[in-house]
């Protein structure tokens, strides 16, 4: 970066709030953070309004770290303007890289959503039938709500995005590692993924494979006692580090959770939720067409299991929308 | 053809069964619906799921997965591994709202040119019954043009 | 950017008839970087191909495809004109627009786009072509035959007697098989032994063979032209370089053990050979059986062996052996007997299979070639029951292919020796070889009986005084539309021929298939029915499937010289288009390991990552879709090929 | 004068469209035709019957078609695969339904249209076999629900039966409780014997009777009732399962909550129904009770287990004139008796009915005919 104090934006969007916190989680970095930068824009910790940010000129902010995903008019807006006003816009988190958990929405559209949470979920009482507005009059004025996209975007779908940070959240080695690069301009071509490895999480995970792994069957966790050494993939579980970014220090693997995927695809990935599949399924044991679609079975919930991140950034991206083809 | 929608059908199939029934359906003159396009790999083992979803991405309305019997195929049992996965691959696409119908794993042999074109009449047909999946038109992803003005 | 060049082929009218050739042609010189497009009449005739060659070079193209018939047709004609013009041959592509376009739609205008169609994803794939460079790796001299019965020892010699080194392994004591086990052969009744031994005598004194017995091929590595194998010899506990074959020990060992040479119809020695003319002469002592191993007392044997031959620390012995060729000729095995029990076999002592009645009738066997029944009396009627176990959906669908000659020849013998009644129950003859048919007749008019019918039952179950004491055999004669009941002394069941029962174990050994009925499976069933999925691995006789002496000695004859042909040839061309792993993007999870089929991928412990063995890997690229990393490509068919196929399809 | 005959090739066709396709498979080898019992008493072939259906010539749909006891000995035994019982079934289910059915059937087919049973018994006195005895009724609550065979509801000899099984299931600390009436025949011999419409209605009403009550699981009497239940009411939307008597007292026995303490001093011959064993694999468990009863010598037949020769009451022969000598159940008392039997004991009330028959016909009064609860009755502690 040029002379003077780095000036850093962060933002979240459609996020559960993890990225702010892991920033956090960095401990006394945070100080040599604030040392190397003035920290401009980050709601989590201090009040601003949209008129601050509106205010600044194109390009005073050198790198905003943007989390969560875009789902809203909102959020859509403040993207462009930050990306406006940034020299360099970081997809800071699975959210923001690749439509995070929320992007699992797009098995949906606003209005069958609606019709759900306004509707006749368990614990929706609601009889008035009341939807969202995104104008209201009312005697002070006109309030306003944000639009309620049909769609969740990763970030680079909508503005221009420079470099990715994977995680849910980043690790605050994830974090720093990225930082660092900004703050030395070691930077990889724009449109990389910083701060995380090349390989995948079994290159990191410390957990013994066999010479040929192959799976007896699958399991969900809870339902069973897991060898606190053996790989969980052979042990039946979905694990997705095989298919994952690594990065994180395989460290869900390690406190015998399976990978969910959060770094999200390997660098020449086609789409991850195809690699997860080929590889889970090609692995387990089945000579027959029987045995085979009885074992497949067990594996549940196949589309939520390998794109639990990545919904909006597969090759199919969301369902149709419109009346549901199937109940 | 008239007005009826005519469905677009990819097969992935091998080199070694399915293509050389496909071939056989020729040289024996059989007919069948025009609908179809192959693309072949050496072994069903080879039909990575990404080939599937990329089919239906692209604006195909149906996709026929073929390759060897099983017990018969060319690499002792590439076509094990297709069966595995293709029960996942059915059911995630169902997830996905892409009906059962639309993807299909057949073992067709090179000696069963007469298999290979039932199975694509048939598909075509079934096809043609759950009309256009237009997958680009339905599943896209546009980023509203933002009216947001925020209000203090 | 490349240069492409699109030849449409017209196949006279065959593709021309229905799609218009000049309009693909037309369409192809719109697609970027196709540089030259033409349609012609014949593209796989000598013009055609100099067309492609001066058009490569007068174009200066870099990519060639070719609109005509099906790849697996011409495709190598055309990547050897695109190498003649100094092009590599894998930068050609082809668009089959005859077999799965013209001949198959009617529609001129639904087939001509479907024509361009398949072109234009032809070009989008050629686009993307590498190229590519087959390798030769030279072939280790030598043949490997597993199996020492007539087919091994008929490939076996033939290979020799070219001038070639062989290794044959056979597990029991000694080669010979089950033929060894037979007495006369049909149609001719000339006798198993007299032509069978000088030939297993012949294998053990060529010099260019290598004989193992009492040994089995523990682990098969490696590719065509160059397989290592392991063979683990058992411990014998006779020292064959001291051992004179004298036979005293044999004589002297008071241990008897049923012989399996005669199917338990009589005793061997714990210090045996299989039969007397066993090649090997030399014995084995069989340490499960043995008094010595059994309670450490006897040793009878080493004290009558005046060579001082015995060697009771022998141990099984590991052999490494190189080959560049395998031949399988491991043989069948008969149906389990539990299945007999509806026709009385294991429920009543004078009933017995076929191969049991060989070493009755047989001069060496339990009765010294007397047909007798068990107690000694001479059977006054016979009855042989044909497709027992055999076309049959409750035990094995197929026609065993030997019994009706084998039942023939068996009341041939009956009558030769005895005064029995024979009587045949059978539900079709099948007399299909040379000399069979009339041997049928012969027996015709040797007054054997022949009754239409399948047998349903053997029982003991008396009905009438006749029936008293013997055997009734219960069928309907269908011709009759009757159920009769022949009482007769002796059952001789005409059992299934089936495989080995370690034939799945074996088939993974070596790398081969299984048909449906558990036989090796051959490479294709008409025109390489001694080929296998392995390149490399042949097969021989009965392990394919059933078959008779004449048969099975020209399924050896056939092996033997595919395998001759391929090491005398002494180099052999791997597959170019093989799967590779990028080791940078490897991260070492494994997967692939069990996605090949041919062991090709092993893991490189020190780097982490998986490598793919250029020889063995065949190509399939089941790896490749597997890889959840992207890190290994398929060469001919990498994920840009193929996906630029489907986009130029369908998006 | 010539005889000659011409194929009818859409009689073929339609026995397979109408449920039995695997005629076409047959290639005549006779297996059949040797492993049927008829072929020790009369010059009936199955083969011949699957022969003339294959080419549709005149003989298939003759008196020998009612022969079959559908005992499925041949079917077992076919190499080709040719489900023999179902061909014959077929073929007496288009005779049938045409109303073309034997007279001898007429009245049982009558019978069960108004009575829901073929024996012209009252629906009302479904529960008369108990008399005073205090049976639960069936709530859903226990683990089987008891359905008594309508041979057991109706007929006297088959009611001491019932009545003996109501007490060793008491004895045995069974959880059941009786269905107690609204049942009707389970329709396996009505099914038999052609009359699908007839099995369709009953079958329609035990279904959703059983499903307004909660059944999970019938016990069964008779192994005709587990044959259907097991293997015809699921498609037809049966939701429980069946277990057949013995299988229970071979649990219970195993278990120790059966206690078999009193002397049976009998050589017992057992007979395999063929719906018990060939037609559900049934073998062990009841040669176990048998021999968990004390003093109880058992013999075997020459043909048993698989081999077992039918007692000739299936396939709706039950209602049907045999003359004596033609019966197997005849040949079989005959045998039992050179074994030195003093009984035959089976578990399927046809065979009782059966042997009864044979052993009134044959006026032997030295050996017993049981089923085996009435065995097991006799061996259970004094009450």
């Amino acid at each position: 970066m040029a002379e003077g104090k780095l000036q850093l934006a962060m933002y979240w969007a459609a996020s559960c709030g993890g990225c702010d916190v892991a920033v956090l989680d960095v401990n006394e970095k945070i100080l040599d953070i604030a040392a190397a930068a003035d920290i401009r824009l980050w709601p989590i910790a201090m009040d601003f309004k949209y008129h601050d940010v509106e205010g600044w000129q194109d390009g005073e902010i050198d790198v905003c770290l943007f989390n969560g995903a875009v789902r809203n008019s909102e959020q859509a807006y403040l993207a462009r303007l930050l990306r406006r006003k940034s020299r360099v816009m970081v997809a800071f988190g699975a959210c923001a890289s690749f439509g995070g958990i929320p992007g699992l929405a797009n098995l949906h559209d606003r209005e069958s959503i609606f019709q759900a949470v306004y509707g006749y979920t368990a614990s929706t009482h609601n009889p008035e039938g009341t939807r969202p507005q995104t104008r209201l009059e009312v005697p002070e004025g006109t309030l306003t709500l944000p639009d309620f996209f049909d769609d969740v975007f990763a970030l680079h779908q909508v503005v221009p995005v420079e470099y990715f940070v994977p995680g849910c959240p980043p690790t605050p080695k994830t974090i720093m590692t990225a930082i660092e690069a900004i703050v030395t301009g070691n930077l990889p071509p724009p449109g990389s993924v910083v701060g995380a490895s090349t390989q995948s999480v079994c290159e990191e995970c410390q957990r013994e494979k066999s010479e040929k792994p192959v799976v007896a069957e699958y399991h969900r966790p809870q339902e069973v006692r897991v060898d606190p050494k053996r790989c969980l993939l052979e042990q039946g579980l979905t694990c997705m580090g095989s298919a994952t970014r690594g990065g994180c220090g395989a460290l869900c693997p390690a406190v015998n959770m399976p990978c969910r995927g959060c770094y999200g695809p390997m660098p020449r990935s086609l789409d991850m939720g195809a690699d997860a599949l080929a590889a889970m399924t090609t692995i387990l044991e089945a000579a027959d067409e029987e045995t085979a679609r009885n074992k497949t079975g067990r594996l549940a919930d196949p589309l939520g299991t390998f794109y639990r991140f990545t919904l909006p950034v597969s090759m199919l991206r969301r369902a149709p929308k419109g009346p549901a083809v199937h109940s | 053809m008239g007005d009826r929608f005519e469905p677009r059908i990819a097969v992935l199939c091998c080199n070694w069964c399915t293509y050389a029934g496909a071939d056989l359906a020729g040289t024996s003159r059989m007919k069948y619906a025009p609908n179809v396009r192959l693309v072949r790999v050496m072994c069903s083992g080879r039909v990575d799921p990404a080939f599937v979803l990329r089919a239906f991405q692209d604006g195909a309305d149906g996709v026929l997965i073929a390759g060897c019997h099983p017990g018969d195929c060319h690499y002792i049992n590439g076509n094990h591994k297709t069966m595995r996965r293709f029960p996942v691959l059915q059911r995630m696409l169902r997830q996905w709202g892409i009906e059962e119908g639309r993807i299909r794993l057949e073992w067709i042999s090179a000696s069963e040119g007469d298999v290979f074109v039932r199975v694509v009449n048939e598909m075509t047909e079934a096809v043609r019954a759950l009309g256009p999946l237009d997958w680009r038109t339905r599943a896209a992803m546009v980023v509203p043009e933002t009216t947001h003005s925020p209000a203090e | 950017m490349a240069r492409i060049g699109v030849f449409v082929c017209h196949c006279g009218t065959n593709i021309a008839g229905v799609v218009d050739v000049a309009r693909v042609a037309e369409a192809a010189r719109g697609w970027p970087d196709v540089v030259f497009a033409t349609d012609y009449k014949f593209m796989c005739s000598d013009p055609g191909q100099a067309l492609v060659k001066d058009t490569i070079v007068r174009e200066n193209l870099d990519r060639v495809v070719v609109a005509a018939c099906s790849p697996r047709m011409h495709e190598p004609t055309f990547r050897k004109a695109c190498a003649m013009a100094g092009l590599n041959p894998f930068l050609f592509e082809m668009a089959n627009i005859r077999e799965h376009c013209s001949w198959v739609h009617e529609d001129r205008e639904e087939a001509t786009r479907k024509a361009i169609d398949l072109t234009r994803a032809a070009v989008a794939k050629a686009r993307l072509l590498e190229p590519l460079q087959s390798r030769t790796v030279p072939v280790t001299q030598k043949v490997l035959v597993v199996g020492g019965g007539v087919a091994g020892i008929q490939a076996a010699l033939d290979m020799a007697n070219a001038g070639l080194k062989v290794v044959m392994v056979e597990r029991r004591q000694s080669i010979g098989g089950r033929m060894a086990q037979l007495d006369k052969t049909f149609p001719t009744l000339d006798c198993s032994a007299c032509i069978l031994t000088p030939k297993m005598v012949q294998v053990a004194q060529h010099p260019n063979i290598t004989l193992h017995t009492y040994s089995e091929v523990e682990q098969v590595r490696g590719f065509v032209g160059n397989f290592s194998v392991t063979i683990r010899r058992k411990a014998r506990f006779v020292r064959e370089d001291v051992c004179t074959a004298c036979g005293v020990c044999i004589e002297k060992c008071p241990k008897k053990v049923d012989s399996e040479f005669e199917e338990g119809l009589g005793k061997r020695k714990a210090i045996y050979r299989d039969f007397p003319q066993a090649v090997p002469g030399r014995p084995v002592i069989d340490r499960e059986h043995c008094t010595y191993f059994q309670n450490g007392k006897c040793r009878i044997c080493e004290k009558f062996c005046e060579p001082g031959a015995i060697f009771w620390d022998d141990q099984d012995a590991l052999i490494e052996e190189q080959v560049g060729a395998i031949v399988v000729a491991t043989g069948y095995d008969l149906l389990e007997p539990d299945r007999l029990r509806p026709w009385g076999y294991g429920r009543y002592p004078d009933v017995m299979t076929g191969i049991e009645f060989e070493r009755i009738n047989n001069a060496t066997g339990p009765t010294g070639g007397r047909i007798v029944c068990k107690d000694g009396r001479e059977p006054q009627a016979v009855a042989i029951l044909h497709c027992i176990g055999s076309r049959d959906r409750n035990h094995r669908h197929y026609c065993s292919r030997v019994c009706c000659m084998y039942a023939l020849k068996f009341a041939h013998l009956i009558r030769e020796k005895t005064t029995a009644t024979v009587y045949n129950f059978y539900i079709d003859m099948r007399a299909f070889g040379k000399g069979y048919e009339e041997f049928y007749d012969r027996l015709l008019h040797e007054g054997v009986k022949f009754i239409r019918g399948k047998a349903a039952c053997v029982t003991d179950e008396a009905m009438t005084p006749e029936e008293q004491g013997r055997l009734v055999v219960v069928a309907e004669a269908t011709t009759l539309g009757e159920v009769i009941r022949v009482p007769v002394d002796m059952v001789i069941l005409a059992s299934a021929i089936t495989p080995q029962r370690d034939a799945p174990e074996v088939a993974r050994r070596f790398g081969m298939g299984l048909s449906p009925d558990q036989f090796f499976l051959e490479k294709h069933p008409k025109l390489e029915p001694f080929g296998t999925a392995t390149d490399g691995v042949f097969l021989a006789g009965a392990c394919q499937s059933p078959k008779d002496i004449p048969d099975t000695v020209a399924h050896a004859a056939a092996a033997a010289s595919t395998a001759m042909s391929l090491v005398f040839r002494g180099i052999v061309e791997v597959e170019a288009q093989t799967a590779e792993v990028d080791a940078e993007a490897c991260s070492g999870c494994k997967v692939c390991q069990d996605a090949c089929p041919y062991g090709a991928i092993s893991f490189l412990a020190d780097r982490k990552v998986a490598e793919v063995n250029g020889g063995l890997c065949k190509g399939c690229g089941t790896c490749v879709a597997t890889c959840p990393s992207g890190a290994i490509r398929g060469k001919g068919f990498t994920d840009a090929q193929v996906l630029s196929q489907i986009d130029a399809l369908f998006a | 004068m010539s005889h000659v005959v011409t194929p009818m090739v859409e009689v073929p066709q339609l026995i397979g469209e109408s449920g039995a396709p695997s005629l076409d498979l047959c290639y005549q080898c006779g297996t059949c035709s040797g492993t049927c019992p008829w072929n020790r008493v009369s010059r009936f072939r199955v083969r011949d019957i699957l022969t003339r259906a294959q080419l549709g010539l005149e003989g298939y749909e003759g008196e020998d078609l009612w022969m079959c006891a559908t005992c499925n000995a041949c079917v077992d035994r076919c190499p080709q695969g040719v489900e023999i019982v179902e061909v014959v079934r077929t073929i007496r289910m288009l005779i049938t339904e045409s109303g073309a059915a034997p007279k001898t059937l007429r009245a049982v087919l009558g019978s069960v249209q108004s009575n829901g049973n073929p024996w012209s018994g009252e629906p009302s006195a479904r529960m008369a076999w108990a008399g005073e005895r205090q049976v639960p009724r069936y709530d859903g609550t226990q683990a089987h629900a008891w359905m008594p065979c309508c041979a057991q509801a109706y007929d006297p000899r088959n009611a001491r039966v019932a009545r003996d099984t109501l007490r060793v299931l008491q004895a045995a600390g069974v959880s059941f409780g009786v269905v107690g009436g609204g049942e009707q025949c389970c329709g396996d011999a009505v099914r038999k014997v052609g009359a699908e419409s007839a099995f369709q209605n009953l079958a329609a009403h035990n279904a959703g009777l059983f499903e307004d009550l909660g059944v999970r699981d019938v016990l069964v009497s008779s192994p005709h009732c587990l044959n259907t239940f097991r293997k015809e009411y699921p498609a037809l939307g049966g939701r429980f399962q069946a277990t057949h008597l013995v299988e229970v007292l071979r649990e219970r026995i195993g278990s120790g909550a059966l206690a078999l303490t009193r002397e049976v001093p009998l050589r017992a011959v057992y007979h395999d129904p063929c719906y018990l064993g060939r037609h559900n694999g049934i073998y062990d468990a009841p040669r176990e009770v048998l021999d968990a009863v004390p003093g109880l010598e058992r013999l075997e037949f020459h043909r048993c287990r698989e081999e077992a020769m039918c007692c000739g009451g299936g396939g709706g022969r039950l209602w049907m004139e045999t003359p004596v000598e033609e019966r197997f159940a005849v040949l079989k008392l005959r045998e039992a008796q050179a074994l030195g039997a003093s009984a035959v004991v089976t578990a399927c009330p046809y065979c009782i009915s059966m042997f009864e028959d044979a052993r009134t016909a044959l006026g032997l009064e030295a050996i017993q005919v049981l089923d085996v609860a009435e065995v097991v009755a006799r061996a259970l502690p004094e009450e």
